[in-house]
């Protein structure tokens, strides 16, 4: 499934990962989206959150990972990347 | 991709046996175990989820980092999947000739997996609720269904 | 007043069961294994001896000063006899709801039980040399006969 | 054995024990010691050293105990105790 602006000049495409209790509030493990470039991790957050039944309730300031590192939401997401939202750690 | 994560219960004597060299007498180890309260419920079983790509390889980033700052060897696994009570979780054993390196080691791995690797725990309570653990709230919230 | 002192094998897994409560999910061991060299010399065996009963007194005083300090389980054994490369020579297991609880008492333990606890290693050398290890001294002395 | 001045009006018997090098060093385990009362821990020391065959060899202040607790060279020993003298301890 593809979420996002269609009028962009340039895009890109992400596949964004939800777990725990974000994919249960999307109903979903993981979306395809297709933003502006360029974009930051914020901006996907963005879109989720406007664009993603249930994932209106993501936090404001979620964990994130990009490309299955740790990311703040000021990081910049390139076309391809592994976008991921990371409920509260409880590991250990 | 399993060098970290595992469905199996975790056996410490092997994970021991992995880093305890001839030069490295010092073994320093730590295991979480599944406990059967949490915020003063009652927990019957739990089940350990995690994204497991990321797991990996930010396991394998804390382990290059304690080996690069201690003289140590490091073993460390986590437990996914169900889960009794008294079950080890998670497992770290630092091996090293010098016992302060050990200990260090040791300490510095298990911080480092709570706060960085994406793993996830849902608890299945006696009263019948389910609910994923946010070690960030001080006390659990109100029951939330499964699914919900 | 064999609670402390053991001339079989230790058993890591009986003691970490020992400790481990339903409310002490943090478990720290420290292991000391016997390691194939001193100061450079090739080492195939040891034995070590202890004045007994100071050693469990001690001991015990270890143990209650730190669960006095800390809310910990703590669980304590040194072996003594003939050893092998390898073999665990002592075992510290901390258990505690708290996690920096149980580092910082297994580290007090094994440490107060290293200055304290009158315990002594005889090593058997590949070159036939044998010697009481003196931890004060930076390198061996000159090989001392047996009943010297 | 017994081994001390024999001259002493009021005097204590204490059992010395004596572990490792230093029981090598004796060639015993242990030293039943009578000496003036009082008396301290370095007292002992002093008669074990200039009365014991090879214990001349302990050294100037070694580790010593008193009813099988750390003491030190200045404490008190009385009638009836145990003392011990302990090589360097290598335990762990």
């Amino acid at each position: 499934m593809t979420v996002g602006p269609s009028t962009s000049a340039r895009t890109l495409t992400l596949k964004v990962l939800l777990f725990a209790t974000y994919a249960e509030q999307a109903g979903r493990e993981s979306v395809v989206l297709t933003l502006p470039d360029p974009a930051t991790v914020a901006d996907v957050l963005h879109h989720l959150r406007s664009s993603v039944p249930g994932l209106d309730r993501l936090p404001i300031q979620p964990l994130a990972a990009v490309n299955q590192a740790h990311a703040r939401l000021t990081a910049p997401v390139r076309d391809g990347d592994e976008v991921a939202f990371l409920p509260p750690l409880a590991g250990g | 991709m399993s060098a970290f994560l595992t469905h199996e219960p975790i056996d410490l004597a092997a994970l021991i046996r992995r880093v305890s060299g001839a030069d490295r007498g010092g073994i320093a180890t730590f295991l979480g175990l599944v406990r059967n309260h949490q915020d003063g419920r009652a927990v019957l079983r739990l089940e350990y989820s995690s994204y497991e790509a990321m797991a990996e390889a930010e396991s394998a980033r804390i382990v290059a980092e304690a080996t690069g700052r201690w003289p140590v060897a490091i073993a460390l696994e986590h437990r996914l999947g169900a889960l009794e009570i008294g079950d080890a979780a998670v497992a770290v054993v630092a091996a090293s000739a010098h016992r302060a390196a050990a200990f260090e080691a040791c300490r510095y791995v298990i911080e480092e997996v709570k706060r960085r690797v994406p793993v996830w725990k849902k608890e299945f309570y006696a009263d019948g609720s389910v609910e994923w653990v946010d070690p960030t709230r001080m006390a659990a919230p109100i029951v939330t269904a499964p699914g919900q």
